[in-house]
């Protein structure tokens, strides 16, 4: 993780590059002008695109519905979310109005929501939440989980490209930690999931944050000589059935990983795909690793065990190789 | 803030041309009300039905490149503003040649890209997208264009009105907000609604501009609501307009509606807008008795034909449907249902 | 479906029994009062428990919130919203403060929300939903979703006496078409399936509406010679995983079916759970069937298709035992 | 609507009982501000400090059995309503004794039970839970209790604040909404946030009385916020009271409030409500300088032996969570996560 370039400043460089490129988009959210927003993912693009960063009122309803309105008279709005979990507020408007527009009346709504999403240390039940399951769950919305800075930048360009509405989940805990030597010049498209790292002896099929404890966990695997596949889905609706199964046939093994609650949350739609269409691949039953059933706790130490981590990971593929 | 009463002196032509809308969505909403009692009509029916004149004054004052986000009870506004009899029934009657194809129906319809908005049944839910739609038209440097929605008295306890006239507000957007407070919000009276005095009221904490009608004189509402259509045009912010008047149908064609006070149907609010407005044009002898029934006649002939032509269509094969709710084909989710 | 009460009138009086029986039990919606609700399942109650049955204005977040306080206060509210698909604008109230409340607070947090679920002919996109999977998604809620009118009554009365949050969907389509003889003396508490009808040839695990497809489907293979188990979970959070991975147990085969959207439903929760729990049971690859991933369109004969009908569970069964 | 202004002749003692707590509310958000600056607090930190007079005037205006909200800038209120320094510090330092017992922290902390509720940081969010309360009592035939919850002027832009107040509103029920206005919401000012002249304007439209008090003026908070609070408890219905001031920290810890504008810094707003407090004492000879001395020298100590105290107890232990978020065990969904 050396290199300059962060997560977060690939998700500002992004979206300065889709307003000079695009006199359709504009910036719409809670303290995203002067300001820059609450994780300075906008910071200066107020000044470098005068009237097209605006600050909004604390109204996530309203925000969503505005940027709706905007596209269907053919603009390409990003809303900020502040954090992931005040979605809530603005669900109606992104589940039934942005999610259901083309279906119903054939005109496509280019609106991207961008929810800063998932656990830090001390963010407690709020500040915390990942809602990619919830989104993927109704029809007409397209989720991505970018989980490298790379993906970060070139999903957002693409996210604004789309016709239709993309829920984008950044990971908090991705914005400053995570680096990068260069921005990348192509990208694999949306839809597409990246085998992050090769393997034989058992698939790891996980997104954003969690990305990256799986790869720590297949590192230390490695030197047992073990050889652990991690599939990045990038985006989770829709998901790349072809290439996880693809992964499963090689391994014969599946561990799902996912920060999400578990009921209904990625890591219940991978293994339910796999095993209705993979079923013959599968050495052993796919395990999944999610986060516990309870709000995300505030306290760092209770935090550590609520989330997976690259541990958990690591034991969890340890048992999946017993099997 | 001070209600503005509007200036331009109603003519003769106006009245005329708004009342033959008025007497289309009621004979129209008449027909739709038999075609559901006979069975021909999936799903509810909602009519506007003691509405129509303040409905037709927000269609008929916008024009073609104005944005339009008729509600529940707008089959008058929705025909002033260019919706025609053929696609209401196409729409009601699920023939697949609709704007709706099928996939969604009665109130629901609409010509989005046309600035003719398709309701989404969640109340106050277009108010932001029209004010969306106003910003838009504003960063593109487009002026002159205004964008108005209905919305009836139990709408404005949702936070989606608050949000979104608050935002408009801010954005000093041409946005004008018609409310028709029919005095109940299904069976639940203004009483159990909201605890102002009026809801004309509100105006002030948005710092909006207020305007009121009289919701069953078709001269009040043409005047009034021209006048907060024209100030939003000119740059005045966002208009709020409200109208006392009272449904004279159930809440949908399933409901008796035995819970309206029969005090408020005897009472001035209790008045049919049709027959008030017939009334006046007989007295003021814009037109003789005759003319009216002719208008009535040829009205009644082409719903008539309309509708037997649209039985005859095709309703939406569901072996054709592609479903498929993203526009992108390379991003439909390929899980097996 | 002889006799003569309905699912309807057993919600009526089910809801008639605990406001008799207990005096912390209100009622409060939209046209809950006098008028009796939308679909009449509060006919009468305020006549009869007069203060008790309260009209709301059309407010779900504040409907949701007052009834919070209520129960933070002792109380045992139900809050009936007009349709399933107008909780999306109660949603944060429901999800990040009903949910949260036990885990943060240690005050337990008793509300009941009646959510008038699923598809009917001519509902539309915005009257039909079957936002199950939703709840059951965030920690902290109860979701319960009887398919039948012995269960409506029971599983009413048992999720008012339940200390934490209970989302209950009835389906609209039973309301006045389901009938029972008489009202159930007991029944089996909330979290544990039922064994709608025993089989030995595959496991149908089903709940609401389609549980009465499944019950058609399977007589219809019966007549084949084919004997079709069917589950009805009457709970979807928590699950009674036990019973189903008995049932599997015994068939060997496994086909779930959902009225509500593919991804992250109910269907994609049971099957993880089977192929993680109980892979050695399975002789085929479980298998399921959902609705359509759009939508729920207006018209009848698209809905029809849109939804999963008894034929289309026993098309989906007989590929399942040929595999 | 007519703003009432209080009757009731403050009173020295009431005065200094308030003052005290102000001044124990700043000297622990001091301590706050360093703990958390030397990473002893995981978080979020977020301050009230220059709103201390009118947040202790709802909190020391309260009974026992009274409910309160209290929101981000209450920590004066809250310590005025029976919130303890021992728990603050639990609460910010994670401590396993603290109400919270690390599963939330800092400003959401609350004992629900004891009408003290934790707030969720969803804006808006508790006052219909507080809504909800006052109608429970009422409908069990509790009478007197009043329920009061704090705002500031970016939440009053939220769905939840409309329909909460609305609804309070049609039940008449004894809430005291306190909406402390300083100019920002995070960096966005009031001119990006509302457009009415005064967020007062707000109140006929709900149809609840009105009151403005000077949010640096402790005699204007206390004696405005206690006859809104006593009115309430009169049956007067849900009351609005709107104080304008100022923020004296940046939102969070975080934050250096570089966007607060100068000018309103060096306005009346800007003045520190302590400060001025202070002087008040002094001028009325109410108390000497020695006094005051005293009174902070007891309360710095109280704070660094609490705090000393606090680091010493257990933090959460994870292996001893029981990762349970319903309280009935039947209830708990087996899924292996
Ligand atoms: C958010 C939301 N909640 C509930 C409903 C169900 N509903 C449809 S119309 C209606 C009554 C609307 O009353 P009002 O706004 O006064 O309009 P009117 O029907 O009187 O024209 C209700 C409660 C809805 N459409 N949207
Ligand atoms: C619904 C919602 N959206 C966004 C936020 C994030 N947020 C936390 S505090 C804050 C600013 C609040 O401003 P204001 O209401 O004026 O209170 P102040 O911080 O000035 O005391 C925001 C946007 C939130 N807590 N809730
Ligand atoms: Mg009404
Ligand atoms: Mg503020």
């Amino acid at each position: 993780m050396s290199g300059g370039i962060t997560y977060l400043e690939a998700i500002r460089l992004a979206q300065a590059k889709v307003l000079a490129d695009d006199p359709r988009v504009f910036i719409y959210g809670q303290d995203v002008g002067s300001f820059g927003g609450a994780f300075k993912a906008t910071k200066n693009l107020a000044k470098e695109f005068p009237g097209r960063v605006l600050d909004s009122p604390l109204s996530e309803d309203a925000m969503v519905g505005m940027a709706i309105g905007a596209a269907i008279e053919g603009m390409r709005p990003i809303v900020e979310m502040q954090f992931a979990d005040f979605s809530t507020c603005g669900f109606n408007q992104i589940v039934n109005h942005a999610g259901t527009l083309f279906y119903r009346t054939g005109v496509c709504c280019p609106i991207v929501i961008r929810l800063p999403s998932g656990g830090t240390a001390g963010g407690g039940p709020f500040h915390s939440q990942s809602m990619e399951a919830l989104y993927a769950h109704y029809p007409g919305l397209v989720v991505m989980t970018p989980g490298t800075v790379e993906d970060a930048y070139s999903m957002m360009i693409e996210a604004v490209a789309i016709d239709d509405p993309v829920i984008f989940c950044e990971h908090k805990l991705l914005y400053n930690h995570l680096k990068a030597d260069a921005l990348p010049s192509e990208a694999l498209p949306a839809g597409q999931a990246a085998l992050a790292r090769p393997g034989r002896d058992a698939t790891v099929v996980t997104y954003g944050a969690m990305l990256h404890e799986a790869l720590a966990a297949a590192e230390t695997l490695a030197s047992d000589g073990y050889e652990i596949e991690v599939v990045d889905l990038r985006t989770i609706k829709p998901i790349d059935t072809d290439t996880v199964l693809g992964s499963v046939a090689r391994t014969g093994r599946l561990l799902c990983v996912s920060e999400a609650w578990p009921w209904g949350s990625v890591c219940a739609e991978v293994i339910a795909r796999v095993s209705s269409e993979g079923f013959g691949l599968l050495d052993a039953p796919p395990q999944r690793l999610n986060a516990k059933d309870t709000p995300v706790p505030y306290h760092p130490d209770l935090w550590s065990s609520h989330r997976p981590t690259a541990a958990a990971v690591e034991a969890s593929l340890r048992e999946l190789l017993r099997m | 803030m001070p209600v503005v009463s509007g200036q331009t002196p109603i003519l003769q032509e106006q009245f005329i041309k708004a009342f033959r809308v008025m007497l289309l969505a009621r004979l129209l909403e008449d027909k739709l009300a038999s075609l559901y009692r006979s069975g021909l009509i999936r799903g509810g029916v909602f009519l506007g039905k003691g509405q129509e004149a303040l409905s037709v004054s927000v269609g008929i004052n916008l024009n073609k490149s104005d944005i339009f986000a008729p509600l529940i009870r707008d089959q008058a506004g929705r025909l002033a503003f260019g919706d025609t009899v053929l696609d209401t029934l196409r729409t009601y009657l699920g023939s697949q040649l609709g704007s709706m194809r099928g996939r969604d129906g009665n109130i629901h319809r609409g010509r989005p890209r046309e600035g003719y908005y398709a309701m989404i049944s969640h109340l106050g839910a277009m108010i932001p997208a029209v004010s969306g739609a106003l910003l838009a038209r504003r960063m593109r440097g487009e002026t002159g264009a205004v964008g108005a929605t209905c919305l009836g008295d139990g709408a404005t306890s949702t936070g989606a009105f608050h949000e979104g006239l608050n935002a408009a507000a801010v954005e000093k957007l041409p946005l004008v907000l018609v409310i028709a407070n029919n005095q109940y919000a299904y069976s639940t009276p203004n009483t159990r609604q909201f605890a102002c005095d009026d809801l004309l009221d509100k105006a002030i904490g948005y710092g909006v501009t207020g305007h009121r009608a009289d919701g069953v004189d078709l001269e009040s509402c043409l005047e009034v609501v021209g006048a907060a259509i024209q100030s939003a045009r000119e740059g005045g912010g966002p208009q709020l307009v409200v109208a006392k008047l009272l449904r004279l149908v159930g809440h949908g064609e399933h409901d008796d509606a035995h819970y309206i006070d029969s005090a408020i149907k005897q009472s001035a609010l209790g008045r049919d807008c049709v027959t008030v407005a017939e009334a006046r044009i007989l007295e003021e002898k814009w037109a003789t008795a005759e003319d009216i029934e002719s208008w009535k006649k040829s009205i009644h002939d082409e719903i008539e034909t309309t509708t037997a032509k649209v039985r005859k269509e095709p309703t939406p094969d569901p072996n054709e449907e592609d479903w498929c709710a993203v526009s992108d084909t390379r991003l439909v989710d390929n899980s097996q249902s």
